[in-house]
């Protein structure tokens, strides 16, 4: 089991929840999931997002794996200068 | 040359202002007259009679001249103020003049000093102290066909001093946001005549007698200091603008007025 | 108005060129002559990546026009190499990082030599000043300052050796 | 272990050398080619026609005359660029951006671009294009842009992040928010609640190279494109994509870089220079003026805060609350999901360990140039409101500022205040480095005064693809797809030659172009080192193993035998006593008979580029009769993870420390009522110069990121972010004034000081 939450600006497209305990071995299922299940998810998911897993940010690879008991954070997309 | 050209003629200097107006685009020459090479415009002399500076003598070159900045420290410190080193190269004096800006370093020192421009045409040459030459933002009284020659300031009386002061955010290459200008003589340590001159503060640099009455008599005290600050915020006339507001500029100018009075009160020996 | 020819010297090289009277010195030395380490930063003045010296002086080429340089003699980086060695300001430039994009330090390298070459022990305030008319966005200054410093008492140590052989080989 | 990028705690023998940078004798005999040192065959001089209107209908362009002046070969409005963007709104803002279509939006804006034979004749042919405009009512002011009777510049905007989805359009097209806990709870435990509202003006990255490029189009439909960019691969597939072009068959070569912290990661003429290069059928050059990138580049947003910090006797922060509004020009940020003050929101508080915060970016648009990233994008800001507030809140409890920082710092396991649980970090480690630092405890004169504060920022790896092939003499060839902005090529050779074993001069590092490599991302997030260094890594080690085989080959023994160690194959046990070592050069000499040549690749988004932070300290001494202020003595401490080339890591942290100092004293876009910008140029868009600043002593710590083999983390951004409050607090401690508005210039100074006096 893993414990996702979320950036704030996520919560209307979650029904309100900030965070979810989900079942997943790497970043891309648990997007695929997610999305399953709250489809307006998409909408940020077009638009950027950056994942954590304890902390940990990536923010373009989508494979990695994630060990159960893991915190997996969503949030938008960053850049830098 | 200068009289017959049709179109919008220049006098060519050191360059430092024209050629940055031409490349903004905001003027188009249809003929520039390079006086770099007039050896009467080229040279300065320097005697006890006075010191005559020639319309193309840059800012280094006038700073290198160790008998003038003697004479005239203020006067070489404004003109050495005017941009960086590689400006220094090139811009003169007449230059900045008669780009006649409000904020030109080197005229409220000139003014101060009691300068005179030289000014000649084809029909012959007068001699108009520089507080005449600058009418407004961008305008002088120079007659089409006119062009300055050279700057003559005064024989010096010992127990003079000058000075110039100038406000500016940075440290160098900005334009002056409040600047002033004091030359003196003293007598008896104290003060026998002033000039006090303000920049940046009116559309053109301004002489303030009342700011030299405050301190003239004085042995630049306290009280006379504060009735020359006060005199210089009376006489500013400024505007708000990117550089500056007029608060700003009121309350700085008397700073500096005061800043500079000091200064030029100790290079003439006062105590 | 019709083109003015003119004669001048370049780092040492006698050189003709033809240019509109208005034309700037700098887009002569870029865009006739090819000499590209010369570069234009603002074109007005204000921030010294164009700088070249004229008859000895530091100059903003972009301030200077093509037509007023016959006769005249200028200097660019591009001669400040000599028979392939850099000049000490050069390698110190490189040995302090006192550049990381580059683009300003033709300019820099141009105006720091006007200044050792006029005075060879300057203090930091001289340096900064002397440099005020060159802007840099990616340094801070901080080490353009110390590699300057560091050539200043090089010059000097090599000045000190050269006079003692002059010495040693009078006595 | 080939791509394993974890930290290896390895011994490190010429990582940290501080070597001389390979393009170095390029850039110091004027040899180097920048963006516009380069010319092809026949080219065009290009020139851009732009509004001297902050807000206009553009009726009608005619052009005919122009058309018709000798030397002119093309002229381009939008009608020319055809919007192939399919609904995707980024692209087409670019798009609108890079030529106004139908409405100038901001002063500057592109209307018209010509192609002639020479920059006179050109000009002329500008002057010619006749433009009919009809006046708009426009808004330049963050604030006053969110006012409800402000113009509204888009019809089609509607704040985004707010349910339910608003009725009608606005300038507020996005709101976000961040943080964990109660607020409301969180303040009414405090003792003591500080809240204040900032301003900060708009700024510019200020790059001494203007935009430049060249581009050639054929009639077949390739292209080639030289240009001064942070990302060649990026503005290819966006000038491709805007022009209707093949990607790989446009061909972007990425000229040496004068300076772009963040303003040249966007394109601004460079889709127009093809298209104009089309329509002409010959190459077009194009060089912005300083007068162009000031009012038609990227600068950073400005902003309006509010901060309220409340805190227990004790020091302990109980809650925190942030309001930003950032105002991104006329077009949403870049990102669409990511604008501006959402990125501030995030960066805000993330130096503390909070059991309450909140925070919420309000994006806005408003009559100005479109804003791009500048170094750190977003984070000074807010870290000017934060840090000025929480030096408030220490004075209010009667605490050591630096105290109070050291007590709330995050630490490993901190929740940040944008979400995720922090790994090891080093905020803490650079407070104490503050209390132990000389500076703290030397002596002030009248008038002077010492502030500090602390910054973060996110860091990013990306996408990444390098090369590394290996001569036949030995000699080491680099190719990567980040560009070098201060002396990566050095860092990135000192990464290969570490991994091979073999002296840094064996190696030498170039820039491909969009032709030699794969997709990388654009040079930004201080990444440059980070990501490619590591895909560095592993293409080295990739190469290591071809270098084992092909010495199994010329020993004739079984590779599993054969380790690589300090530059040489070396056979394992003792029946290999007779092998002498082969070194990379012995090998590759042998290479066109053992199987050719010997290259190592790496393609991958390396991630985790590690969070990084920094403390600040600054002295300043304040005039009180003029308000001018000057920078007596600066100190940066920075967390830099591993440093590659200590040099050049203190240079990052010098630079960065001095355009925020530049920030925070003088620089400013100034638009008047007419909302036109008043000072596009160095005059009177005032970076510091040479003499307005003291030496800048830094101090790198080393706390190694864990997801990188040397522990290399980013530092290019980080130091941008305290000065403008470290400044802030250390003029409030010369002259007890507190300045909530950059920049602190000698008028709001002084007018502080002024209503100081008079209350």
């Amino acid at each position: 089991m893993i414990n996702v939450s979320f950036t704030s600006s996520f919560r209307a497209a979650l029904g309100g929840a900030d965070a979810l305990e989900m079942e997943a071995t790497t970043l891309r299922e648990l997007m695929r999931i997610l999305v399953a299940k709250y489809p307006r998810m998409q909408g940020h998911i077009d638009d950027g997002i950056v994942l954590a897993i304890n902390g940990e940010i990536y923010r373009d690879n989508r494979d990695v794996e994630i060990q159960d008991g893991s915190e997996v954070f969503l949030m938008p997309r960053i850049q830098g200068g | 040359m200068l009289e017959s050209e049709a179109g919008a003629a220049f006098v060519l200097a050191g360059g430092t202002d024209l050629l940055v107006r031409m490349k903004l685009g905001h003027i188009e020459p249809a003929l520039l007259v390079d006086i770099k090479r007039i050896p009467a415009m080229n040279s300065i002399t320097h005697s006890a009679r006075g010191t005559r500076i020639g319309a193309a003598v840059s800012g280094a070159e006038l700073g290198e001249h160790k008998a003038v900045a003697r004479a005239w420290p203020g006067v070489v410190e404004a003109t050495n103020l005017i941009g960086s080193d590689q400006v220094q190269s090139r811009c003169t004096m007449v230059g900045n003049l008669c780009n006649a800006s409000p904020a030109a370093d080197s005229v409220p020192a000139m003014i101060a000093a009691g300068a005179k421009a030289v000014v000649v045409s084809r029909t012959g040459r007068r001699t108009v102290p520089v507080e005449k030459i600058v009418t407004g933002p961008g305008q002088t009284s120079l007659a089409r066909g006119e062009v300055i020659e050279a700057i003559v300031l005064p024989a010096r009386p010992a127990r003079s001093g000058d000075a110039y002061l100038r406000f500016i955010p940075r440290t160098e290459m900005d334009i002056a946001v409040v600047s002033a200008g004091v030359s003196l003589t003293l007598e008896r340590g104290r003060i026998k005549t002033a000039r006090v001159v303000l920049g940046a503060v009116a559309p053109t640099a301004v002489l303030v007698p009342a700011a030299a009455r405050a301190i003239i008599g004085s042995k630049l005290d306290e009280d006379a200091l504060h009735k020359l600050a006060a005199a210089c915020s009376a006489a500013c006339k400024p505007i708000d603008d990117k550089r500056g507001t007029i608060e700003y500029r009121t309350k700085v100018a008397g700073v500096l007025g005061k800043r500079a009075a000091q200064i030029a009160f100790q290079r003439a020996g006062g105590a | 108005m019709a083109a003015v020819l003119v004669s001048t010297t370049i780092n040492g090289d006698a050189v003709e060129f033809a240019c509109p009277p208005q034309e700037s010195l700098l887009a002569v030395l870029r865009d006739r002559l090819g000499l590209t380490g010369v570069k234009e930063g603002c074109g007005t003045g204000d921030c010294g990546a164009c700088s070249v010296t004229l008859d000895g002086r530091l100059v903003c080429s972009c301030l200077v026009l093509g037509a007023e340089v016959d006769g005249r003699e200028i200097a660019t980086i591009e001669g400040m190499a000599e028979n392939g060695k850099l000049h000490p300001l050069q390698e110190n430039f490189i040995e302090h990082a006192a550049l990381q994009c580059g683009i300003c330090t033709p300019g820099f390298l141009m105006a720091a030599k006007v200044l050792l070459d006029r005075n060879p022990q300057p203090t930091e305030t001289e340096i900064r000043y002397a440099l005020a008319g060159n802007l840099c966005r990616c340094t801070g200054y901080d080490k353009i300052v110390r590699a300057v410093q560091a050539t200043a008492t090089e010059l000097r140590q090599l000045e000190k050796k050269k006079s003692r052989r002059k010495k040693s080989k009078k006595s | 272990m080939a791509n394993d990028p974890s930290y290896t705690k390895q011994k490190l023998k010429v990582i940290g050398s501080r070597v001389r940078r390979p393009d170095g004798v390029d850039k110091v005999t004027g040899r180097a080619k920048y963006g516009a040192d380069h010319n092809a065959p026949g080219q065009l001089v290009g020139l851009f026609l732009r509004s001297p209107h902050a807000h206009a209908r553009i009726k009608k362009i005619s052009t005919a005359r122009a058309e018709k002046l000798s030397g002119v070969k093309a002229i381009i409005t939008s009608e020319d660029l055809p919007d192939l963007t399919k609904g995707d709104t980024a692209a087409r803002d670019i798009l609108e951006n890079c030529m106004a279509r139908g409405r100038a939006l901001y002063d500057g804006h592109a209307v018209a671009a010509v192609a002639a034979v020479d920059e006179q004749t050109a000009r002329k042919a500008l002057k010619l294009i006749k433009v009919t405009y009809e006046l708009l009512p426009h808004v330049t002011d963050v604030d006053e842009a969110l006012k409800p009777d402000a113009p509204v510049i888009h019809d089609y905007l509607y704040t985004n992040g707010v349910e339910p989805r608003p009725t009608k359009p606005s300038n507020l097209y996005n709101v976000a928010e961040f943080g964990h806990g109660d607020v409301d709870a969180g303040f009414a435990q405090a003792d003591v609640v500080v809240e204040k509202s900032y301003k900060t003006e708009q700024v510019h990255q200020g790059y001494i190279e203007p935009h430049a490029c060249v581009g050639s189009v054929n009639p077949d439909g390739t292209g080639e494109l030289w240009v001064t960019t942070q990302g060649h691969f990026t503005y290819r597939s966006v000038c491709a994509n805007l022009l209707g072009m093949d990607i790989a068959k446009l061909k972007v070569t990425s000229s040496e870089i004068g300076g772009g912290f963040g303003g040249k990661t966007h394109v601004w003429i460079e889709p127009v220079v093809l298209a104009l290069s089309r329509k002409a059928n010959r190459p077009v050059k194009a060089v912005m003026s300083r007068e162009e990138v000031f009012r038609a580049s990227g600068p950073a947003s400005s902003t309006s805060i509010d901060v309220k910090i409340g805190a227990k006797k004790d020091g302990t922060i109980t809650a925190a609350f942030a309001a930003l509004r950032y105002q991104s020009g006329p077009f949403p940020g870049a990102i669409p999901g990511m604008p501006w003050a959402a990125i501030g929101a995030m960066t805000s508080f993330a130096c503390y360990n909070l059991a309450n915060v909140k925070t919420l970016g309000y994006d806005v648009v408003v009559n100005r140039p479109k804003v791009a990233a500048y170094r750190a994008p977003s984070a000074p800001m807010i870290a000017f409101a934060v840090e000025s507030t929480m030096d408030m809140v220490a004075k209010e409890l009667g605490i050591e500022p630096l105290d109070l920082r050291i007590k709330n710092a995050a630490r490993e396991g901190t929740r940040a205040c944008y979400g995720p649980v922090y790994g090891p970090i080093g905020i803490g480690a650079t407070l104490q480095a503050v209390k132990n630092h000389p500076h703290m405890r030397a002596r002030l004169k009248k008038n002077q005064g010492r502030g500090m504060a602390c910054g973060f920022w996110f860091n990013f790896g990306g996408q990444t693809c390098a090369d590394l092939n290996i001569a036949t003499d030995g000699s080491v060839t680099l190719t990567v797809g980040t560009i070098d902005v201060g002396g990566s090529r050095a860092s990135l050779s000192l990464i290969a030659a570490e991994e091979l074993g073999i002296p840094y001069k064996q190696v030498k590092a170039h820039i491909g172009d969009t032709g030699s490599l794969g997709h990388n991302d654009t040079t930004e997030g201080s990444r440059g080192t980070f990501s490619s260094g590591m895909a560095i890594v592993f293409a080295a080690r990739q190469a290591i193993e071809v270098l084992r085989e092909r010495a199994a080959i010329m020993w004739e023994i079984p590779i599993e035998d054969i380790i690589w160690k300090d530059g040489h194959a070396k056979a394992r046990g003792s029946k290999y006593s007779r092998l002498k070592p082969l070194s990379l050069a012995d090998i590759a000499a042998q290479s066109p008979s053992t199987g050719g040549p010997i290259a190592g690749h790496n393609e991958s988004v390396p991630d985790n580029a590690g969070v990084s932070f920094a403390s600040h300290i600054c002295d300043v001494e304040v005039d009180p009769e003029t308000g001018g202020t000057r920078i007596i003595r600066y100190t940066v401490i920075q967390d830099a993870g591993k440093a590659i080339h200590p040099t050049y890591v203190e240079g990052q942290m010098q630079g960065g420390a001095a355009q925020g100092i530049g920030w925070a004293l003088n620089e400013e876009y100034i638009y008047g009522d007419d909302g036109r910008l008043q000072n596009p140029g160095f005059l009177d868009y005032r970076i510091p110069v040479c003499s307005d600043l003291p030496f800048i002593d830094t101090q790198i710590l080393e706390i190694p990121n864990p997801n990188h083999p040397y522990g290399v983390r980013g530092v290019g951004e980080t130091s941008i972010v305290p000065p403008l409050a470290a400044i802030g607090n250390a003029i409030s401690n010369a002259v007890g004034v507190r300045m909530d508005h950059t920049p602190m210039s000698p008028p709001r100074i002084l007018k502080a000081l002024e209503q100081l006096h008079a209350s």
